[in-house]
């Protein structure tokens, strides 16, 4: 099966090797850097200690002192540096700790790098990126997932990857990206998820949605962790006659229209899966942009599994009532595909 | 480290002389102009005002090369002017004409010019250029271009978390940054003392271990006297420069404010110290200037002047079809973004940029970087209470996934060989 | 007609007095701290100067400088000391000179302010108010409509009135509520749009939307400035047959689902008109909202008529592109109403 | 202003000597035990240690009363348990137990206190309890508490820009608070140096205009004199006061992390400075404390914690429902929130309230309160170069419109009517 970009969706390219979600983002920022010396890399603790969670480790010791910054805790201040070393043609990578922390930098991010190419003809290339998401009982502060705060502002590109494929090739897109783009990284996935990837080198192209599994009873729209609770949900729908197809979005902004229409055409019926809160949450977009698009070939609402409309709590009972899990999308897309 | 409220006076070359007193004077024509369109409301939005402080503008600006950056706040029309900037490019920012630098989309001083004449453009977020021209720095010094970097900030903007960020991170890199803090003692309504209790702003420095100087802003030769030597430090690796300069703000916070709340003792007394007015007795005492140049600077205004402004009132609005769009960069054909390097690349790529990655505090020896790919991690490691919900057992379709696998370190190799499958 | 609360919509009670938009917000704020000494003011320029748009002129004069207090620019201070006050048992009212700048204090506000009362029972009881949106050429960084942001984030409310009588109804049960609210006040309202008010003290209870004009054939939600230019197309409309019922939402988080779901069940047509930027706008999550409880219900599909999705354009030209009009929404509502 | 880096050393009773000693060996204790409980995979999310640190947030906390309020960081287990929390709840809340004072929404210290031990719980985000700390203060002392409050931040913590916003904002308003910046010498893995080019930590003060002290963090005796100072000096309203506290983590920064990258020498160094076994060598050498007395403490903290642990292993993980609901306050029934006056109300309400809306400038009189509402505002105002698209004519249905009319100003009477309509 061949994904909108063409490539095998499952990555086992030729001489293709199986790594985690974790090291593909290492090899991505490695290869950006070894390939072009504009890429920097500027954070907390991700040079001498490689980063919070290892993403880092080894490019230190390869690019040296001055395209691996260990920053002061200071976010405001990593944007809005990123952003004027992208003013000379560099291309920053910008390490949120954990990505809860970018909301330190909301108004550098959304005020001043999200709008400089509309109103003064100025592209700011530079990529922020980070560990989110839940699961991992991080508790209330170190489990966001931030992206509908950025799928809202113009001007900023937002990716949210499922798979190593998709990451390194996502990540490296992103880096090649005249655009301020958002790679959100899921920290569930770092060491849980293996894939393999090609050793050669590779994009994927930002913007375009990837069907994961085929199916003619209903769609299902997800992205990130909840993409794997989703294919989950869909093999248990199998086994009672119901086809899902399963649509991994990759890109949240721009959504990815054409692939998206395309399969509620065939299918007819929506069910979007985010790991996010519910209240304007992405499922809000998407079930407007089928209105526009595809009203009259919807033969079910558009729904939505979500998370619960509260902070990420800490116990993990309580996170696991938060979370949407694969029973939960079971249960949602059988009751749709009956409607 | 400290604070220096004095500096070697410098002498000045009569050119030097007149060219400060030329751009003070432009400053001022300039925005007096832009009264008068905005008394005819041919101005979109608020007009603000920098009566009083035109020898800040321009004497810290005309201490910078063509090749160092600006970032200009609000009141900085004169530092624009001393780069290069047309009056016809403010006036139509002003009145969002289609021929502005921003064709109509941003107004006032709200342009820039990354190629030309290495402007960044402010946004009204009071501090936020603090740390971007922190980022010109560290990327010019990167890149070898030797340049410096300046921008300026208010007293009340001072207060702003960003300010703090900024100036400690530019501190921590030493970059080749100047920043001048305009204390004209009021942030619209308030006075500096409700704002920040110090006498002296300069020493807002002292946090950040860096030098400061503190300078009479309505004398143009301190302020350039200063803002060169400073600038110099900086390019010379000295790291950032805060520059207190004292003024005073002659109108309201814009247009729209009579600023009743300035006590008029406290106007009169800085009306008369009026920067351009000081200047010209300078001049005229050493003979610098008499009436006949005086009377050609005038003249020379009154034509520019006049004549920019023509062509800022005869160009279009923008049509509106020209707000759809251009919200992102399409690529090559869009912007071709290229570094400019003046320095070896090899510097900066493997091999030669490749070092140990230890930590030496003085007096202590070395640390390494530690735990390597495999080391637990903040929480995503730490062992789960509970099952993970989904555990990805292998998938009719989809991606190829096994769960909780030995995380696998590639070997720079791997890197090199896709490097060199590209090349 | 009356209002869901009972109180006549139109605000012509028993002595009723006709003010400005601005007016009203300024006599909540006068009326509160003079019923309630826990009520104080926080912002810049708010004492002396009365404020930058004058809502607070004559407050410190009578309350003094304890309650009315001139800050530093410091908008995360701003929240963050409101915060701790609220602790007290004080009701703060922080005012953004420009609720642009409210972006400089998200962290405080998103992961503070929002998450006390669910994380550590702590509630916060504070407003934090400011002139918000465009039409009035301040361009891209005094016309925000930053109400997605909020209405995203478990734990706020979010209110954005249309007329005085709502402005001051709302604010006053704002202070009076023991949660956070975000009131935001279209500027373009402040001296353009008057109404009656009675004389009384009176609130408008948070959560409750008002049906503005009744209508058959399509509903229109809207809030703030839109209100109006909806109500202005819905009179076009009416000259061509088509009877709008147009809702004035008044408060975004929590939505009034049954005011909402109750007319698209009569009209069975549904438009929403927001000037907020359209992907990630509030009409998607309207769109949800309506697929969940109201499918069946629908004759057509769930329409948005929004502003462009660029950064708030200067030039009147541009923002008048940029923005939504009378006539843009009587064209979408007309197409709305042949489907 | 400035820097005190001594202070009159003061008579400590036998009673304090031996609670600064037990509260530290608690401290000590109540982390060991969680590190037991990690090992066991029974401590939910990471695991923050202050060992070596124990002596500041014991020595800092000890020095306030029982009304005064605190928020504490990651590393301030030691100030909670000054403040009476029970270990039990510590232990809860890094289990994420029902019974926590949280019920498992939140773990670690992250808890807090409002109406018996006035404790304001953190959040990760470093710096945000600043400016809230402040807050608590300035309304204190509105409501005539004369309390104080205090906090803690870390050397990577003080650059944060909410740290300068909150603590400037602080030094404007003179507030009753205390911070105490601990500096361990590392954020995380990265050295001061690299976050913060100062000597001094407490150079940051300087840029507020406030008073600092710089003191030995592993000396409990010169944390609690300093603290206690400098309490009673915010206290009589002489403003925030900045402690800098010297000191090291001796641990990773949580427990994930083995800290490789910190030199050998440097722990060694301060493993041989532990603050409880210097102030037990100070204790026995002063006759406050031997073996007896020791052995009693061992035994007392043995007993007590064990109960404690028991407790809270048997405590129940929370209902998954309970994730519900909550968000929102739902009124009295859910929280009666009421003020407490302890000054006549009458001080703060009209007549006694009303003031004179103006600044005065030392040396240049005052200036008025400016426009009115009929003064122009910022934008809003200024002449608009197109007619509105919604011109608001009257309308069939809806509220009652006009454009444009003069703005009425209300007279305070329409709002006294009001009020004694309710009243
Ligand atoms: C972060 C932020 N908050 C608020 C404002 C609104 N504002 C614009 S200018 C100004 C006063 C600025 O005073 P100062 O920094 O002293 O500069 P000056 O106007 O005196 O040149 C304020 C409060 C802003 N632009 N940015
Ligand atoms: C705003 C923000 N950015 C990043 C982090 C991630 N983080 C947590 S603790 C820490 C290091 C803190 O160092 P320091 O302030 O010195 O405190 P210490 O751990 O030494 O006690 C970092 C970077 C955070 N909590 N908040
Ligand atoms: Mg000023
Ligand atoms: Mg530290």
């Amino acid at each position: 099966m061949a994904g909108a970009n063409g490539a095998p969706t499952n990555g086992s390219a030729a001489g293709g090797k199986e790594i985690t979600f974790l090291e593909a983002i290492r090899q991505a920022m490695f290869e950006e850097m070894e390939r072009d010396p504009t890429v920097l890399l500027m954070g907390e603790d991700v040079g001498v200690y490689g980063g919070a969670f290892k993403t880092s480790e080894g490019l230190l010791e390869r690019f040296g002192w001055e395209r691996v910054i260990d920053t002061p805790i200071s976010e405001s201040a990593i944007i809005g540096a990123a952003c004027g070393m992208s003013y000379l043609g560099l291309r920053p990578i910008c390490e949120m700790q954990f990505i809860d922390f970018i909301v330190c930098a909301f108004n550098q991010i959304t005020n001043f790098v999200a709008k400089g190419h509309y109103l003064w003809n100025a592209p700011a290339p530079m990529v922020i990126r980070g560990p989110s998401g839940g699961g991992v009982h991080g508790g209330p502060f170190h489990s966001a997932n931030p992206e509908m705060y950025f799928v809202h502002t113009p001007g900023l590109k937002v990716i949210y990857p499922s798979t190593p494929y998709d990451a390194k090739g996502l990540l490296k897109a992103a880096v090649r990206d005249n655009n301020p783009v958002l790679f959100f990284e899921h920290k569930f996935l770092y060491r849980r998820i293996k894939g393999d990837v090609p050793t050669e080198d590779y994009t994927i192209p930002i913007g375009r949605a990837v069907v994961r599994r085929e199916g003619k009873h209903l769609t299902i729209l997800s992205y990130a962790a909840m993409m794997h609770t989703s294919l989950e949900a869909a093999d248990a729908l199998a086994k009672e006659g119901i086809e899902t197809e399963v649509i991994d979005l990759r890109t949240l902004l721009p959504l990815d229209e054409e692939t998206i229409v395309n399969s509620v055409k065939k299918t007819n019926k929506c069910l979007v899966v985010h790991e996010d809160t519910k209240t304007g949450g992405i499922a809000g977009e998407i079930a407007a942009l089928l209105c526009e698009k595809a009203f009259r070939d919807l033969d079910g609402p558009v729904l939505r599994m979500t998370s619960l409309d509260t902070p990420v709590p800490y116990a993990p009972t309580l996170e696991a009532c938060f979370l949407p899990n694969a029973k939960k999308v079971f249960t949602a897309a059988k009751a749709l595909a009956r409607y | 480290m400290g604070t220096i409220t004095k500096q070697m006076p410098r002498e000045l070359t009569r050119q030097q002389h007149l060219d400060l007193y030329y751009y003070m004077r432009l400053n001022r024509a300039v925005e007096e102009t832009m009264v008068k369109l905005f008394r005819q409301n041919k101005i979109v939005g608020g007009l603000y005002s920098s009566l009083g402080q035109e020898a800040i503008s321009v004497g810290t600006c005309y201490a910078l090369e063509k090749k160092d950056w600006i970032a200009p706040m609000i009141r900085n029309i004169g530092a624009l002017l001393v780069k290069g900037v047309p009056p016809r490019d403010i006036f139509m920012q002003h009145m969002a004409k289609y021929d502005s630098p921003t064709k109509g989309r941003d107004g006032t001083s709200h342009f820039g010019d990354l190629d030309n004449l290495h402007i960044v453009s402010p946004i009204s977020m009071l501090g936020d250029l603090i740390p971007v021209m922190t980022g010109v720095a560290i990327g010019g010094r990167y890149l070898g271009q030797k340049i410096v970097t300046m921008t300026w900030i208010g007293d009340g903007g001072s207060s702003t978390g960003v300010f703090h960020e900024g100036l400690n991170f530019a501190a921590t890199q030493k970059a080749p940054f100047v920043l001048v803090l305009e204390n004209n003692l009021w942030a619209y309504s308030t006075p500096v003392r409700r704002q920040v209790p110090l006498e002296n702003l300069a020493d807002r420095a002292k946090a950040y271990g860096i030098d400061s100087y503190i300078i009479d802003g309505n004398n143009v030769m301190a302020v350039y006297n200063t803002a060169r030597e400073a600038v110099e430090r900086a390019r010379a690796g000295q790291g950032p420069i805060l520059i207190e300069a004292k003024t005073f703000r002659r109108l309201g916070h814009a247009q729209h404010d009579p600023a009743e709340y300035v006590p008029k003792e406290m106007r009169a007394r800085w009306e008369a110290r009026d920067p351009i007015a000081l200047y010209e007795k300078f001049l005229t005492g050493e003979r610098l200037l008499d009436a006949a140049g005086k009377k050609e600077i005038d003249d020379k205004l009154d034509t520019l002047l006049a004549a920019e402004r023509e062509f800022a009132e005869n160009s279009p609005m923008p049509p509106p079809e020209f707000a759809e769009g251009g919200v992102y960069c399409t690529g090559d054909e869009c912007h071709q973004i290229r570094a400019k390097w003046e320095r070896a690349i090899a510097e900066v790529t493997p091999p030669r940029s490749s070092v140990k990655a230890v930590w030496t505090v003085p007096g202590f020896g070395s640390g390494k970087g530690s735990g390597g790919a495999d080391a637990p991690i903040h929480f995503g490691d730490t062992s789960v209470v509970d099952k993970p919900a989904n555990n990805g057992r292998p998938r009719k379709a989809g991606a190829k996934m096994t769960v909780k696998g030995a995380p696998k370190k590639a070997k720079p190799a791997a890197a090199s060989t896709s490097r060199k499958g590209r090349r």
